[in-house]
């Protein structure tokens, strides 16, 4: 954990809803232009952490300061959140949901559509543009909602389970896409994700979160040597080892319900 | 309206616009004054007259009063009223000079006297001073107050009549009401309430804005001409009622035209003033003030010079 | 195979004139029969055909001018409520100060009977065509009031929140998200106001005037005159039906994404 | 550390007196100087003291008792409004065919005016409450009935078919999920009826009473008691506000759940 | 493929969307008491198939059977469904959501719930039942939508992405549970997914669809050996050949876009 200067520090985050805390006293950073990917079990608290940061929502103790910023105006001007529901508003095109932050900005309708028209294509979206959100399938919406969220072009990306909805090759793609994009133009990203994987393909950092209440269980560097392909990537000892590594924490941070059958 | 620019009775070219406020839409008691206005009477007075109907019989006070309007039509115990309020209103000619509002039942009712009003329910349109009439009937007719049953129906008289719901209403008028139902062969008992006890009364009276009248010349002139031309209408009623009868049609719009010719001769023989049209007797004014008063319809007696003037009449 | 349920609004909006038909001849029929077999006075209820009698027989000398009249009245006055009821809506809106100290007058603004109104407003403006409208608006522009409002306040908070993190502004949210979510119960109120707005025309004309429907019926009611005053009512209905099932059509066509083909397999 | 923020409706719906007091006061205060500066007379417009001096003066011989006899016809023609709306309501939603049947003649049945109604209704029910009740309910009910029946074909429709999957009867369904999700509409409704309620009172006293404000009205209309008229509506907004604030905390009980600290971080 | 007796069997279903076709001519069998489970590329059809064979929607060609029922209303007798979206009622608890069917069937409230109340704690959900649903996590949404499906008690079990919001943890966990009490007590199960190790782990068979329009590319019959724990299952040779041979029918599948970092 470097930079003292400009990228997204958590110090002491607590928030409590009526009484029970679903983070308590978290402490994060994430350098400019890094990703950090957050994984933890589910009601551990992520989504809270994702609202916390962006600025929608405030700590009841604690200071989070996003590039600099720490008053939640502020902070909501430097972050797009992608929420974990879709949101798509039923009344636009799939295309005119992607491009209303364009449109927000003051671009014209015609102009902001224009666009984000091409990232559809790339997407797998090619002959949706103009279907309603009741039209599309789930993956259809969530991946329309990420593009609505990345078209912002903030410099701040919250992401929380950007692609849980997809299967694994349309998965693997937009993946890809999001890290050789952000390769060549870094942002600063919090990703939520429940794959462990796809938390070590994208992060600099994997934390992983204990639940009840939401804590910083284990804090894992990844460091990946360079592959070829994504395939070789996944099968080399070092990944293989971070993702056990990851596992293990999790498996210990949740609090598990027993398994055994059951008689209705 | 505003009938400042005034000009000579016979004033070339521009006429007087003239705003009178009548009592409620245009009826078979409004005979004269549409009279006058078609056969161009008003014209020729050098006044442009809007008949226009109000939202509320109160409103001609209250809108002469303060000026909004130069002439209204309203009732002799309403100027009375108006007068003991302190507004600024007199009546300067009796349109109708006699009183219109009558105790009515159907044939088939039980009532067919005062007398028989003991025990009945009888409906008025809610007025206090209907049933300030009732009370004084009743009292004068010795007809135990307390046996009677009043109800207020508004607008539907004829309605609560026809069907039998009351015994008796006070609040129609004999020239309308009344014909309506011989009309529907209801055979009707018609006992106008000054035959019963109440103090005579005009039941439609011209009124104009008192304050006014004394210092503004112009609009004195302008009630004398208006006076003078609603007069001629007054006699051609009198000398033409089938005539009479189709003029108002065409403003009565709700009536049946098969029965409104019989309204109008109904009406014309209570618009006969042995006086003079539109003369009004003080002393009778002061008597029936009185008897508001005693009746508790005004708070303030009402000087009967105060609310009532027959200066700005035609000579007779 | 089986047919796919369409849309309901969309369905009883505009196009399915066979049943109100059927209802209104049935109606109409058994309402004749039993004011010929009861021998009810026409002079308490008339029979259709003596409405019907009525209407052809008064139209030229009474009420075709008194229709237009009136319906110009019913179609401007709406108009200036459909104006005056989205601003109020809106400004109710955006300030919560003025919401909660201005709301409960407009409620008192409904409870002032016309009696109290017209002589007021007579002062003011004259006998002219302005008070009507006045009336007509004041009757018509508190229903979109309370639904819009209803309707803007209904709003999933959670896409207010979506957008503020894409740059909306107070203003871009109220026109991208709260606007269109609260379209539906805006023509909830639309609706209502087409319905009371013929009827508030008659309340206009009792504010003194010399023609339209509600002149024509307050001459008539007193007189007994009911077939006249039915078939003055018929056509206020109509203009009121004729009304809603525009605002209906509107609707359909602006908030098809709510209604249309909601079905979908997810 | 910053306040959280609290649900709107809740908010202006019960507790927050402040601003309508301060508007009150402040409106009560501008209209005393203006009638005293303007030199308005007191039978056009009367001076708020005045109104509060026949408010009190009045109280016992008149005031009292008529308005113990509009409100209950007030209160009890609203409830029958409510059952009978709810009722229309839900047999038009299940009944396709009866609702494009219908629908016209709710419509209609708003456009024939009280002076038609009432002397019908005084020809079977004679003057007794029964009229009064009915004339309230016949007004209030086209709200409710509207309101409730756009928010039941608004429920979306994917959770009908879910409960479609899991036993759901057309009962079911109706119970658990549209009557739920309809709650806030229907709320819009009983809102709109509540504020209409007093003046349909007054309406109904027009047709044949003996008591009650609208009676009071009428007789102090045409004797120029202005500032008794302004009391007796004073009176009845006061009740047609309470109604409506009694219906908005109602709501803030039951549909608490689409309100209240909507706001989660999803 | 064997049961000509009383399982699920399409034949020839197609289902067009304003003429596209979403899902044409798909074939399948699902013997009685055995599980499919569907994989395909997002927007493939699979909700959509889903959706017919519940009885929601009815194919343009082609003949569902379900248990013998051809009808809609009949295939909806015998089918619950698990939507992709949790569609939790918004005014209902956790508990009162999970109920639901128990109450439509005409259960009391009381009962209704004391009944679905044992499986909250088994599902990581104890201490949640009185909350709202916007007071859960999207993950525990889900779990309370699994819960109010499999406590409807149908013969067929439809589910679309059940665990698919879920963290590795509580989503093995779930996985299990499932297929214990499956085991135990066998329903008929179609399973949407877009984890493959979840379709090889939990059905008998797995199919994958391929897009636009949505048909059959391929279906790998699991047989898998037995094996102590998941963790050495998922290391077997078996399995990591089934996975690669589903893997590989998806890839071909898929009509892939093209992956190249984009400026935007
Ligand atoms: N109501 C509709 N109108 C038009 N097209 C629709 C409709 N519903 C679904 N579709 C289309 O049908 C196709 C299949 O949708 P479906 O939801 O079945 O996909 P899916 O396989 O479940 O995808 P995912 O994995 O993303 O959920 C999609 O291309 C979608 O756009
Ligand atoms: N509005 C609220 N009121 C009460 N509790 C809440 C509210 N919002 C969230 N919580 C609680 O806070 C905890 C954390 O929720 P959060 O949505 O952050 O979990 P998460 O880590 O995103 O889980 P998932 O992976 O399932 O999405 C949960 O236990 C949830 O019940
Ligand atoms: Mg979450
Ligand atoms: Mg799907």
């Amino acid at each position: 954990m470097s930079g003292e200067d400009q990228g997204i520090r958590l110090v002491g985050v607590t928030r409590r809803y009526g009484g029970v805390a679903a983070v308590e006293r978290v402490d994060l950073a994430v350098p400019p232009g890094r990703r950090l990917a957050v994984v933890g079990p589910s009601g551990c608290g992520k989504s809270t952490l994702l609202g916390l940061i962006s600025g929608l929502d405030e700590p009841d103790e604690g200071v989070i300061d996003v590039l600099g910023a720490t008053g939640p105006a502020a902070r909501l001007a430097r972050c797009a959140l992608m929420p974990q529901r879709d949101l798509l508003l039923p009344w636009r095109s799939a295309l005119a949901n992607a491009a209303v932050s364009l449109e927000n900005r003051g671009m014209s309708r015609r102009a902001a559509r224009a666009a984000v028209r091409p990232l559809f294509a790339r997407f797998g979206l090619a002959g949706a543009e103009d279907f309603l959100p009741r039209q599309l399938s789930g993956g259809m919406r969530q991946r329309v909602a990420f593009l609505r969220t990345f078209v912002a072009g903030k410099e701040v990306l919250l992401l929380d389970e950007p692609f849980g909805a997809l299967d694994a090759i349309t998965r693997a793609e937009a993946q890809e896409w999001l890290r050789a994009t952000l390769e060549a133009e870094p942002r600063t990203v919090v990703l939520v994700t429940h794959d462990v994987e796809e938390a070590l393909l994208l992060g600099h950092e994997v934390v992983v979160l204990a639940a009840r209440p939401g804590r910083v269980a284990a804090r894992v560097a990844v460091d990946l040597p360079a592959a070829r392909s994504r395939r070789e990537l996944l099968a080399t000892a070092e990944f293989v080892g971070l993702r056990d590594e990851v596992l293990a924490a999790l498996e210990q941070g949740s609090s598990a319900p027993s398994v055994e059958p059951e008689r209705l | 309206g505003g009938g400042h620019d005034a000009q000579g009775a016979s004033g070339g070219g521009q006429l007087r616009k003239t705003t009178v406020l009548l009592d409620w839409d245009p009826n078979p008691d409004h005979v004269a004054l549409y009279t006058a206005r078609d056969a161009g009477y008003f014209k020729t007075a050098g006044l442009d007259v809007t008949l226009q109907p109000p939202s509320d019989p109160s409103d001609p006070t209250k809108l002469v009063s303060t000026g909004k309007i130069d002439l209204g039509i309203s009732y002799e115990p309403e100027t009375v009223i108006a007068g003991s309020q302190g507004l600024d209103v007199i009546a300067v000619g009796a349109l109708v000079p006699t009183a219109l509002t009558s105790v009515m039942a159907t044939g088939k009712s039980r009532v067919h006297t005062i007398a028989d009003l003991a025990g009945a329910k009888v409906a008025t349109a809610g007025l206090a001073t209907q049933d300030a009439f009732l009370t004084t009937i009743l009292a004068s007719n010795h007809v135990d107050g307390g046996s009677v049953t009043k109800v207020d129906v508004g607008q539907d008289l004829l309605a609560a009549m026809v069907t039998g719901n009351v015994d008796a209403t006070l609040g129609g008028f004999r020239n309308v009401e009344a014909v309506q139902l011989a009309a529907e062969g209801l055979d009707p008992t018609v006992i106008p309430v000054t035959e019963a006890g109440v103090p005579d009364y005009a039941e439609l009276v011209v009124i104009a804005q008192a304050s006014r009248l004394r210092s503004d010349p112009a609009y004195q002139r302008l009630v004398r001409d208006f006076l003078g031309a609603l007069s001629r209408g007054n006699a051609a009623v009198l000398a033409d009622p089938a005539a009479a009868a189709r003029t108002i049609a065409t403003v009565a719009d709700g009536y049946d035209p098969a029965i409104l010719p019989k309204m109008v001769d109904a009406t014309v023989p209570l618009l006969r003033n042995a006086a003079g049209f539109g003369r009004q007797d003080a002393a009778a004014w002061q008597s029936f003030a009185d008897w508001m008063s005693a009746e508790h319809l005004i708070d303030k007696p009402v000087k009967a010079a105060d609310v009532v003037t027959n200066a700005y009449l035609p000579a007779s | 195979m089986t047919p796919r349920p369409t849309s309901r609004r969309g369905a009883w909006g505009v196009r399915r004139w066979g049943p109100p038909t059927v209802v209104l001849v049935a109606i109409a029929a058994a309402w004749e029969l039993a004011t010929a077999v009861l021998g009810v006075e026409d002079y308490i209820l008339p029979a259709p055909s003596a409405v019907a009698h009525a209407l052809v027989d008064r139209w030229d000398s009474t009420l075709a001018s008194a229709t237009w009249v009136t319906l110009t009245e019913v179609v401007a006055g709406f108009a200036i409520a459909v104006g005056a009821g989205l601003l109020i809506a809106c400004a109710l809106h955006f300030s919560r100060t003025a919401r909660s100290a201005l709301y409960p007058w407009l409620i008192g603004s409904q409870t002032v009977p016309v009696v109290v109104i017209a002589p007021v407003l007579a002062i003011i403006f004259g006998y002219s065509l302005t008070p009507k409208l006045i009336l007509v608006a004041l009757l018509c522009f508190f229903p979109i009031v309370v639904a819009t409002l209803d309707g803007l306040s209904a709003v999933d908070d959670d896409l207010r929140r979506m957008m503020r993190t894409l740059y909306g502004t107070r203003w871009s949210i109220f026109w991208r998200v709260e606007l269109p979510a609260a379209l539906p119960s805006l023509f909830t109120g639309l609706r209502l106001s087409a319905a009371y707005a013929s009827t508030a025309a008659v309340f206009g004309e009792y504010s003194g005037s010399s023609d339209g429907l509600g002149h024509v019926m307050r001459q008539a009611v007193p007189q007994l005159q009911s077939a006249l005053v039915f078939a003055a009512i018929a056509l206020l209905s109509a203009m009121s039906v004729a009304l809603f099932v525009l605002v209906t059509a509107l609707e359909t066509a602006l908030v098809g994404w709510a209604h249309e083909g909601k079905s979908t397999n997810r």
